[in-house]
């Protein structure tokens, strides 16, 4: 399914060319999902929508089904009921472990995802150079995943979601194998690409702190089974240091909701 | 600050991509290029129980499509007398000789015969090739000693052992059983190897670090890490052990030996008779595919279901 | 089969308790196969040793099983007996009797009538260096055609195994073949060959040997009387066989069915059954110059010394015991 | 508020566990059962370079010491006289007619024979038997008419193909090539797809994810992935085209088709002349090995360490 | 190696019983490791000790060899250069990536690492369940690591780590993929167990925050080549919320320190 191109009637019209005027870049009604028939459904009844270049956060216990829902909006899985529909032929996914590829290096991992954007050679090894610069890992591009620290195969593929180009970044906990420092840099950099490219970004993270660093949007699921519970928008002008007060100030209160959240499920 | 930003907004058709529950995008036309590797990939999801007609259409239809169009493709060549009928007999001669085969009871005693050595044959170098695999892995020494002497020894064709065989064993079922062995146990031996060769680092170090020894570490973790490339192997090893069996039963035949499909088949080719000869194929090679649907291909499935690997493709 | 490699002594020393015999299931070893389905050799054997059989496909397996010491005796052709005989250097391997002799030609396809029209032809053989591969090199030199084992020259000599042959002649990718029977008549009858030369007509009284009874040399010298036993068995057998055509033709197409072949077709047996002869005779001097003919044929490298080869007095004592003609060993063993 | 704490403190005798980058802990005694084991677990730490005397004494001497080994037990059993020397011939008979057949150009004209046919046949192997598989694994409908067909025809002998391919292909070297190719596509099918059902399923997601058409999946994600599998399924399938071809050498012998290793077995069996047979035997296995130490093994290992897997263990 | 038992000479007594008062627990002297001839090495001359029964966190950029320091310590590799030397049989180590092992079931994983311990099968039936039920996965010891979401994986992790019951716990970023909830609760725990059985725990983290929360004593390391800058004693006391201001200030102190040694090194 994840070559569908338009399964709808009228197939006009470039599917990049999806304004913001032209409606959401993602929905989701009405979503179930549930890997076995016995069992609670993981997902049960997910609506969310959301508009082109909007910067969404996505918070929730672990084992709420955030990545299961990433899975979805990816195409990457058939919901068990319910509609996905999202405004990219082929939304970028930066899945939660790096899965990276063993056999190619950090180079060609990038430069892999740069191939079906129709790139030559040359410029596909210029490419890769240049996004593996972004993510500070410049000179590392001939090292083979397993050769890489933990935090840098993450990078790695960080550069090789970035590298797709597409209008819809997936995102699941991309920098939680990094150090603060690290981290901050690479928070500058995703709302400088965000916002000059445009881009629609689902974001899931732990960490409320930054959730509220980088989202327009923070949203939190319930967990067993996973709902959309609580919605904050965030109105901080960008950019915003992830230690400054007003970050802190909306970080204390989702966690507290969150905090709530989950002792009314988890245990 | 809270506030509710998610206003339902109309999508313009044929803009998004739409994934249903209903799967209903799946039949469209256009995609039908695709359709055969795409249906193969969404595992793990709940999928309703098949039934019935959904495995006769899926299982047992397409093998059956297979075997007529191949019937029919010989019955036209027959019919066309491209070669002459002593050289490639009409179905219905093959039909024929087939069910006289069976109904004289010699089809199933040499299925039995054969059978039977083989399953013997087969188990004795599991536990061999087995071992012999653990040997070398756990001793650099024996692996440089012979690791290139027994790759190299399952290229030697069976037929190479049988003088040796028969010195040692005379016409017994032990001279059979050792040509099944060798060519078998190298196999079996090898496919350890290999899959153990390919087993992640990470996997033997969780071991290490759980304080596992040599042996417990490969009790517990290294045998059930390799074991899908060790099931290949044992594919193989079978495939290896059986058609050392046919050779090896070429070589004699003896009232106290019973006489098994390799004897069929050379009684066959012998007699120059053709459809006996593809009898004997048939038999052999009904065996073969009875042997992998009803053990190796429940093993492996099973084996590659436990662990998340794809068996749905 | 048996565990142990010399079937165990009894008590008193010329009767082994067991012996092990192995046949082909070919029309050519009717010896074999009439007295073992009219149980000539249980009877002779008696109660105290047990016979077992073992049907073999070729001759190199046999001379091996019985070089392990897996098999007693053995029928089979003259080509394996003197391999086996000139590997062990005269030791392993004696033959006690002869079993079979002619039955076979040169089958062509039709067109071809004479030695000339052979030029540029591809022409089969059982088996490089046996004895009809031999015999066909050796004749085709006779008639001024070359050839050699490498190929070239004026007729290609493709040795195939028998039963391939009437197949890839029928297709047309041989010419023709020196074949023994039952192949030669079928060739004859079932694929429209002609025949051009029968080996008969090149032979002194058209004798020239096709089976011998063998036996292993250590067994020979163990259990005389187990031997005796043999070749009283075969003796008879060879009787019924010339004075019972139509039964023995019966019984050797019964014995095929049981030693796991399949019978053959009426005509294909009264053919074959015509151009052989089932003798005692192993016809010596055709021995000696099957063999020389190899070394002319460039398929043996060295000559046998065949010396010592027969061991003919058992048979000879069985023979005058029935008032017999003795045979002879043309001074290549004992008589 | 920071604070240096870390004061260093002896270390009482025997009760800590020392790991010395000199590595001189490895030979303590009492430790030799594990060792073996052990010695092999430290991949991917720089070492020195191996030095010629190390070469030797771990890749040279074992397979020489194994060897000759070998021929001590032979020559003590052909001493022993438990077997005629026309059945089990002595080393120094073997090792006569060995160096007159290799002196005489019969050696090199008969492994030059087969190898070259074995390569042709496996090369001509590999695309059919790859190009099956990958249908195979792309079509659902042709795995399930031809999958348990292919495997079952993996353990039809070559013998059996010998009629049927002389009858089609006569005498020529067609026919022979037939009877190798049936025996190492199937092989070489069933050990492609083994290798990709092994793929972790997320491999292929990340492909879907790149947006890679099925082609480009398979091209570029699913093959790599396989590889090691691959592999192991490729040096399966030369055994089994070297095996049928030994096969179908056996049994067609034509002055216009040379003589290949079969052939040369077979004339010593015809010959009953052991020590020919054993010196056949002894040139099979030896292009066995030579293949494999030539191409397999440093293909494998390649392909290995570029994965960081294990190798050096 | 891992298997060494005590290769120095007089062999008596249980390793088990180092005491507080019998030396460190860990002790790195000049420990140099590099992968490659050619490049820089990754640990360049690291000393470090610590003590018996302390808490001790490792923080450090991305790739400045927190990791393979870890692995030298479990005897998973050789140094280059220089002595290690750890007072436990076999320190248990909780990698980077859960590592679970994909044929054996959540609970199956927590029980191989019993199975050394010599348990009887219903004892580590019994067992397993509870340290499960410790990293709230109560119920899904039956579950297989793929159907398990990465937080959970790295919660059967934990819970292995622990179930070896080894005076000395090396743990590698082990709360990375955790929501603040369900890490705030295991801080809880982790703190009880390590006060309770008198562990002595090396903990890699790159949440400065957490590190504070959690150690006695916090190290910083340099990158290219990795050694021991810096060090903190954490002398608040125990139990310390996240959030409290003093964690902050201390927190705040190292975040200043880190992003100095970084900007020096990194780029
Ligand atoms: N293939 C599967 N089979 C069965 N259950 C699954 C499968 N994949 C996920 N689950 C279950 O679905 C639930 C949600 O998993 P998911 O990975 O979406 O969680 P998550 O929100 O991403 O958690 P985390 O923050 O820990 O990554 C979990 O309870 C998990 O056990
Ligand atoms: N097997 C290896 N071969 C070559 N280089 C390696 C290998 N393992 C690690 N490295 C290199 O060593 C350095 C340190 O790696 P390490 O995994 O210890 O980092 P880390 O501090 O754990 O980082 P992170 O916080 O990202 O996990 C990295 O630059 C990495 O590239
Ligand atoms: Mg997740
Ligand atoms: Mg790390």
């Amino acid at each position: 399914m994840s070559t569908v191109t338009a399964s709808t009637s009228s197939g006009a019209g470039g599917l990049r060319s999806v304004g913001a005027e032209a409606g959401p870049s993602v929905r989701v009604q009405g979503v179930c999902q549930s890997f076995d028939r016995m069992g609670p459904p993981v997902l049960d009844g997910v609506d969310l929508t959301v508009a082109p270049g909007e910067f969404l956060c996505l918070l929730g216990a672990s084992g709420c089904g955030k990545s299961t829902l990433l899975n979805l909006l990816a195409g990457l899985a058939e919901p068990t009921a319910g509609t996905v529909d999202v405004a990219a032929d082929r939304p970028s996914l930066m899945f939660q472990e790096p899965a990276l590829l063993p056999w190619l290096t950090a180079g060609g991992n990038v430069e892999l995802a740069l191939k079906p954007r129709g790139m030559r050679r040359a410029q596909r090894r210029e490419e890769s150079a240049r996004l593996l610069r972004l993510v500070n890992l410049e000179g590392q591009s001939g090292k083979r995943p397993h050769e890489l620290s933990g935090g840098m195969r993450q990078r790695v593929a960080l550069a090789r979601a970035l590298a797709q180009d597409s209008p819809v970044l997936l995102m699941d906990e991309p920098f939680a194998a990094l150090d603060a420092i690290t981290r901050d840099v690479l928070h500058e950099e995703l709302v400088r690409v965000w916002s000059t490219q445009r881009l629609t970004v689902v974001f899931v993270t732990h960490n409320v702190r930054e959730a509220v660093r980088l989202a327009q949007r923070v949203v939190l699921m319930s967990s067993r089974p996973g709902r959309i519970v609580r919605e904050w928008a965030v109105e901080l002008s960008q950019p915003r240091a992830i230690e400054s007060p007003g970050v802190g100030a909306l970080a204390t209160e989702i966690t507290t909701e969150l905090h709530r959240e989950i002792s009314r499920h988890a245990r | 600050m809270p506030g509710e930003s998610s206003t339902p907004v109309r999508l313009p058709a044929g803009h998004v991509e739409t994934h249903t529950g209903q799967q209903q995008g799946r039949a469209t036309p256009g995609r039908s290029v695709e359709a055969g590797l795409d249906a193969l990939d969404t595992a793990s999801v709940a999928r309703p129980r098949r039934r019935p007609w959904h495995v006769l259409v899926h299982s047992v239809l397409p093998p059956v499509v297979f075997l007529a169009a191949l019937v029919g493709v010989w019955q036209l060549v027959h019919a066309a007398g491209l070669k002459p009928s002593y050289a490639l007999p009409s179905p219905t001669d093959v039909a024929t000789t087939f069910w006289e085969t069976v109904t004289d009871g010699r089809a199933a005693e040499a299925i039995w015969t054969s059978v039977s050595r083989g399953g013997v044959g087969f188990a004795l170098s599991l536990v061999i090739g087995t071992l012999l695999g653990l040997a070398m892995w756990a001793s650099t020494w024996l692996r440089a000693a012979i690791g290139p002497i027994v790759s190299g020894l399952q290229s030697l064709p069976s037929v190479a052992w049988v003088p040796a065989a028969i010195i040692w064993f005379q016409l017994t079922d032990a001279a059979i059983y050792t040509v099944v062995l060798l060519g078998a146990v190298p196999s079996i031996a090898n496919g350890l190897l290999t899959g153990f060769k390919q087993v992640p680092p990470l996997f033997d170090r969780v071991g290490r670090v759980l304080g596992l020894g040599g042996l417990g570490r490969i009790r517990l973790v290294l045998l059930p890490a390799a074991l899908p490339g060790y099931l290949g192997g044992l594919r193989q090893g079978w495939a290896f052990a059986w058609r050392s069996l046919m050779a090896a039963e070429l070589i004699t035949y003896s009232p106290s030996l019973g006489q098994g499909l390799g004897q069929l088949l050379n009684i066959g080719r012998e007699l120059s008779q053709m459809s006996l000869v593809i009898t004997s194929i048939t038999l052999i090679l009904l065996v073969g595919v009875a042997i992998e649907l009803l053990v190796f291909a429940p093993l492996e499935r099973g084996v590659l279901r436990r662990r998340g690997l794809t068996v749905d493709r | 089969g048996s565990d142990d490699d010399t079937a165990a002594a009894s008590t008193d020393g010329g009767v082994a308790d067991e012996v092990r015999l192995g046949y082909f299931a070919n029309v050519t070893h009717a010896a074999a196969l009439i007295g073992v389905e009219q149980g000539y050799f249980a009877d002779e054997l008696g109660d105290g040793t047990t016979l077992s059989t073992q049907v073999f496909n070729a001759g190199p397996d046999e001379v091996e099983a019985l070089f392990a010491g897996a098999l007693d005796a053995a029928y089979i052709g003259p080509s394996p007996t003197i391999n086996a005989y000139g590997q062990s250097n005269g030791d392993a391997i004696r033959i006690i009797a002869g079993a079979a002799s002619g039955g076979a030609q040169l089958v062509v396809r039709e067109g071809i009538d004479s030695p000339d029209d052979l030029r540029g032809t591809t022409l089969a053989s059982p088996q490089l260096g046996n004895t009809q591969d031999v015999a066909l090199r050796t004749w085709l030199t006779e008639q001024g055609l070359e050839n050699s084992v490498e190929g070239g020259g004026d007729v290609t000599i493709a040795p195939t195994p028998n039963s391939d042959i009437p197949n890839l002649f029928q297709s047309g990718e041989l010419d023709g073949a020196w074949v023994p029977e039952p192949y030669a008549s079928a060739l004859v009858l079932d694929a429209g060959g002609t025949v051009l030369v029968n080996e008969k007509d090149l032979w002194p009284d058209g004798q020239f040997v096709t089976t011998h009874l063998i036996v292993r040399t250590e067994f020979l010298e163990q259990y005389p009387e187990t031997v005796d036993a043999l070749l009283r068995a075969h003796v008879e057998s060879v009787e019924f066989a010339t004075d019972d055509p139509e039964g023995a033709k019966a019984a050797v197409n019964a014995a095929l069915g049981e030693a796991g072949g399949r019978e053959l077709a009426g005509p294909v047996l009264d053919r074959a059954w015509s151009e052989l002869t089932v003798t005692y005779d192993p016809i010596a001097t055709a021995l000696a110059r099957s063999a020389e003919n190899g070394v002319a044929a460039g398929t043996t490298e060295e000559e046998v010394d065949l010396e010592g080869i027969y061991d003919l007095r058992p048979l000879n004592a069985v023979l005058s015991d029935q008032g017999l003609d003795p045979v002879t060993s043309e001074g290549l063993g004992e008589e």
